[in-house]
């Protein structure tokens, strides 16, 4: 057992927060605010880092990456996350998209998908979720009917990110054998947005513009070289990129960074003649979330530790998940309570309390129990797989 | 010990929930809500016509001679209704404030236009770095003669645009706290509306002015308690809005939770899914009771019992809890800003925000139970 | 709307306190305790008691009661269950098994069995869990089998409390027809604890002696006389005793007076040169219990409120009894919190403070949100009859 | 970066799991309560010759040359044996508290008996009224001319009845907090045992007697930061104990879930107990990694490190979240005593309520996070 880090790796982390220091620019507040200037900034960034080798670092080095240890990839990621995904929707991308088609695409997929990946000029949307299968989402009714040169999907998506950034391609769920049982009629469709037949609806969400979307699909035609993976095996590849998904994300780490930036803001306000930091009601729910981002990141380390040893963690992951989220929501909530009225004001306000980033960690974690899986779902699977409980019924 | 409405209390609620549900929808919160004013002026004066203007005021200035539990019970309908308007700043804590400290010629001058719906009144105590609304004014007026020249900031004043009188709060150097009952009509007042996302017309107000000491409200120095006063009924109406909404949050989400299925049945069925709803149904309960007893001790004379702080600090947590529920069983939908459930979360979180945090009032209940 | 008690009703309070000040001798620490002095003391106090009128207060005038109002009886049942319940078992009585014989019972059980509940002499236990039916009462397997003068009953029960006081009488739930749905073959009978066969078993709780037993059946005979209601409709009966036993307890009344007890504690109480009252932490925890408290109290009188224009409060008592329950384990756990290390002595040690009072808040409380009906069964409840819920499954 | 356990750690634990099962039961663990000295000296001997009393001390006084962290896993394998020993007031706090304190003579004395399980040794520091165990001792001890003469009460001292050694924390006049190592051979302290419910044995130890001055370990006046040290070393191994305890009872209560029916299905099934014990296992995993991550710490030499203390904070919390969620999976058989369940609650309890209150340990990380 061992809770630090090498002096590499926190060279490596130094190395990043100096990259970030200079890299982002003072109006930087991550993605889904009304910032025409958001989009060219990620793509900037994200050449400046395939520049480094760091975009693709965790991928294998016949697809330009350096095989990084995971630890240099979890300090990547807990960077990046901290800073507010520099990256916008290149995150996906590098995290599950790619890896998945490196997993089950052909040569000729790996070829043309991957190269753009690793320049971080293409932007990919994702189709999983369904108006009638939330959750659920074995249960998507998008048909992909067999023709003879390929598919012709016709259906509708809900809940696809960037969809109208907008994205180039689409990692799309669909039915191919609606006769099977749930699960095994259900393929992978790598779709160019630019074919016609598809409209994009955006929905605005509480947080902003670009991540909620709408995607109809009217008798799009689809290649059959777009298929992943095998016709009718889509469940297992899903189920793999949501995986990959899960582990992707470093949540506690941005809860970190807020935290950081609340006690840097109660040492240096005053309120009634002292600073907010000797008001001991601040002073213990600042050190609570402390201690639950304790946990919650040392429950991703532990999931991170199985991933080094090559296993799968799924039961680790999904305890971690739980963590994580309820550490963001928690840290949204308490430190809007800590800034008090100031906390009335959103970051688009030039007066808000630390550029508004405590306004945002509140509403944008409003989902983050529901996103990728409820709570309800994470805790299923640690009954089921877990603790080997009966199913819920 | 009675823990119903009376006839009369029913009959009050009742006919404001019909009347708001045939007049207002939650389309017309969206629009508003975009609206610089912030508020629908011609249904204002059609609620002073029901005389919910004056309701606790006497009929001499126009009023119906309620009492401040009826304006509660109006403003859960109005929460209900997710209703904006001047309300409470206006009736709830301007009105009462000149009822209270003003001369009888301030009093007949302001009240039967504020109970016809003719001025609208808010306060403006707020300044800028205060974490609540319980600090010691810092903005200053300085005699000057006759008059009194006040400069400073403001912020947070509540439909600050639209008031016909802004009452300021103010440190006059050497006398203390008062307060001042500034005409629309005076120069130099400035307002930039700030961006807040609780839904009501909040603004910065930037004070270079020299006003007759006439303005004054009540002796100077004197006015602490009154300003404290003013922010516990501003706090119980907030409340009581938010029971009313979040009444109506409980009605949506059962009704999502039974006609929303995944895997095959509807979420409500799912143990996880009904029992979040039945906490959402606990929390309202309670909140809802306190708030009726704050109330009832406000009517009572007794503003500044346990029993007031109790129901904010309750209510901070439960609405919390109550909005996470509602966004957990509605999965994303919830957080759509095309879906109705943001209009509420964000009056929910605002409301907590305002008037005092948990800790605030706990260490009230404290200072009550007698922990000296 | 009114939230004030009249002054007479105030007065009757003032009345009770002192009595309960005269009555209740020093070493009182409520059932449930290794003390031979305990059922001797609650038989004398239950005289008193009934000396005063007060004992069946609220029975009909018939059966030497005086119809007393619903809010005098909560006062009676605050002030009884904030001194730790000095009627001992006899509450159980006066509560429900009183009441269900007054409105199931025939004339004769009425004269029979009414009379020395109301001098309080007599004992009284139930019969309703089994080993294998804990929440789910309907599936109790104890059978009675009809023959020619009565019933023989063979089967167990468990969770009866005062069986071993040793109990005289016990309210017991059987099975009368095993071939009818569940809930249609149950019956009521009033059984005699001496008739041979019956054998008891105590089973020491955490709290103490007394509450748990198990009671054997072993080929009991019972005479017709003794069934309460119609044979096979006991359903009913125990459904109706069950919410007449949930809204006969004022729970967070001890809750009430145990925050009395630590208030008056750090009041006295010196840590470091400081009254314990100073110290902010504490101030902000008995605080949030106090407000706790208030939101129990209010919604128990919004039952009450019902109670007193006729109705039956079923998902307003479910409510209640939600809040009560999680009251008390709250209390419980903060007033241990409070104490610290002192918390660590049980009421045995002389040098416990505030006599135990507190340990027993905590471990008395542990089963608090199971017994009559979990928590998970009244969310249950309020789901369904209060919300309209689908039924869970 | 690496949290998994290193083959020479999983071998400890391993080992260690397999003689307790052997050796131990939860009918043993009732027996030894019940129990004038409240362990069993024979399966002490044991443990020396396995080498766990001396885990952390060093091979010169018949140690086994392990860390802190050696003996946090030797101590979850302890409580999931519910094991009732000396262990932490004896290895944990006083042997190496002889070893950073005591001269050359003192440790050659101490340690060695110590490590053969020949000596059982605690520490007397808590005093009446004291809420935890961070206070500076009141009791006195007062030079007279070579001897101290020590007067006073210490409370909550564990095991005293059977200690060879026990170390007083006291106040010398004029010189500060120390501790001196007394003899069980000295005549003059008397013991009562407490009526507690943790099942460790408590003791009042009533002092009134003169003891030469080599008795003092250390320098006087300089004890105070080894004496911090000391509880922060009890506080961890006594979580570490519940964590392993806390991993049988979530067997426990999962079984149980899976074999209990109601309503004609395994009460597992339903949702509403399915998710208290995923809750149970979030708690305990959470709990578990921040021990070893504290363990790790004092290890490493940083006893006073935010990750320490944020380990009981989060603890006090967590097993209160375990315990009650196990108990309401049992139901009613979980609340008597011939059920199990009851051995485990009532330690986890006493865990929470020694070594430092959530509120405490908070304050502390607050300090650790710069928050002045």
């Amino acid at each position: 057992m061992d809770f630090a880090f090498t002096p590499e790796e926190e060279r490596f982390r130094q190395e990043l927060k100096e990259f970030l220091r200079r890299e982002l620019p003072e109006w930087w507040r991550g993605m889904f605010v009304h910032d025409d200037r958001v989009f060219p900034q990620t793509r900037r960034f994200c050449q400046e880092l395939a520049e480094r080798g760091w975009l693709t670092m965790a991928w294998p080095p016949e697809h330009g990456g350096q095989n990084a240890s995971v630890w240099k990839q979890a300090i990547l990621r807990e960077e990046m996350w901290a800073h507010e995904e520099p990256r916008g929707p290149q995150y996906m991308n590098l995290n599950y998209i790619g890896p998945c088609i490196m997993r089950y695409g052909t040569e000729e997929q790996k070829r043309r998908f991957l190269p753009p990946m690793a320049k971080g000029t293409v932007i990919w949307t994702q189709g999983f979720s369904e108006p009638e299968a939330g959750s659920d989402l074995a249960s998507v009714r998008t048909r992909a009917e067999e023709v003879a040169d390929g598919f012709v999907v016709n259906g509708q998506k809900i809940w696809s990110s960037y969809a109208d950034a907008p994205a180039d391609w689409c990692f799309l769920l669909v039915r191919t054998d609606p006769s099977a049982p749930k699960h095994r009629g259900l393929s992978v469709l790598l779709v160019d947005m630019r074919t016609p037949g598809i409209t994009v609806r955006p929905i605005d969400s509480m947080a902003g513009p670009h991540e909620l979307n709408e995607i109809f699909f009217d008798d799009v035609k689809v290649p059959r070289n777009c298929l992943l993976g095998e016709k009718n095996r889509g469940w297992e590849i899903v189920t793999a990129g949501l995986a990959f998904e899960r582990a992707g994300i470093a949540r506690y780490a941005r809860a970190g960074r807020v935290i950081e930036l609340l006690t840097e803001y109660v040492q240096q306000t005053h309120c009634d003649g002292q600073p907010l930091a000797a008001n001991l009601d601040v002073r213990r729910k600042l050190a609570e979330l402390r201690v639950r981002y304790e946990a919650a990141r040392l429950l991703n380390y532990r999931a991170i530790s199985l991933q080094a040893r090559g296993q799968v963690p799924v039961v680790e992951a999904s305890i971690a998940r739980l963590h994580n989220t309820q550490l963001e929501q928690l840290v949204g909530h308490v430190g809007m309570e800590i800034l008090g009225l100031g906390g009335l004001l959103t970051h688009a306000d030039p007066q808000a309390p630390l550029s508004g980033s405590v306004y945002r960690q509140w509403v944008r974690n409003i989902p983050t129990t529901i996103a990728a899986g409820t709570l309800e779902i994470q805790k299923n699977i640690i009954a089921a797989q877990g603790l080997g409980l009966p199913r819920q019924r | 010990m009675d823990l119903h409405l009376s006839p009369e209390q029913t009959l009050l609620v009742e006919s404001a929930r019909s009347f708001l549900s045939r007049v207002w929808s939650l389309e017309r919160t969206r629009a508003i809500e975009a609206s610089p004013s912030g508020f629908d002026r011609h249904l204002w004066l059609q609620m002073a016509e029901l005389g919910w203007l004056g309701i606790a005021l006497p009929q001499g200035f126009g009023g119906s001679e309620q009492t401040f539990l009826e304006a509660t019970l109006l403003l859960e309908e109005m929460g209900r209704a997710l209703l904006p308007s001047p309300f409470v700043p206006c009736v709830v804590v301007a009105a009462p404030l000149v009822q209270a400290l003003g001369s009888a010629e301030q009093q007949r001058r302001w009240l039967p236009l504020i109970a016809a719906g003719r001025a609208i009144a808010t306060l403006a105590l707020v300044e800028p770095g205060w974490r609540d609304e319980w600090r010691r004014p810092e903005v200053r007026a300085l005699r000057e003669g006759t008059r009194l020249r006040l400069r400073g900031r403001k912020c947070f004043v509540p439909y600050a645009e639209s008031a016909d009188l802004t009452i300021v709060a103010v440190t006059i150097e050497g006398e203390g706290p008062s307060v001042l009952a500034i005409d629309r009509e005076i120069p130099g007042c400035s307002y930039s509306r700030l961006d807040t996302f609780g839904g009501e017309p909040q603004f910065d107000m930037e004070f270079d002015v020299a006003v007759p000491a006439t303005t004054l409200l009540g002796k100077p120095g004197e006015a602490g308690a009154e300003i404290d006063n003013a922010c516990q009924r501003a706090m119980v109406a907030s409340l009581a809005f938010m029971v009313g909404a979040s009444e109506r949050v409980l009605e949506m989400t059962v009704e999502y939770a039974k006609t929303r299925s995944q895997f095959g049945r509807p979420i409500g069925s799912f143990q996880a899914v009904a029992h979040r709803c039945v906490d959402m149904r606990s929390d309202i309960d309670a909140l809802r009771y306190l708030v009726y007893q704050a109330a009832w001790n406000i009517a009572s004379g007794k503003v500044d019992a346990l029993e007031v702080a109790a129901a904010k600090a309750y209510g901070n947590e439960a609405l919390r809890r109550i909005y996470m529920n509602a966004h957990q069983v509605h999965g994303a939908i919830g957080f759509s800003m095309e879906y109705d459930l943001q209009l509420f979360t964000r009056r929910a979180k605002a409301v907590e925000l305002q008037w005092g945090s948990t800790s605030f009032h706990l260490e009230r209940v404290a200072a009550r139970m007698g922990l000296e």
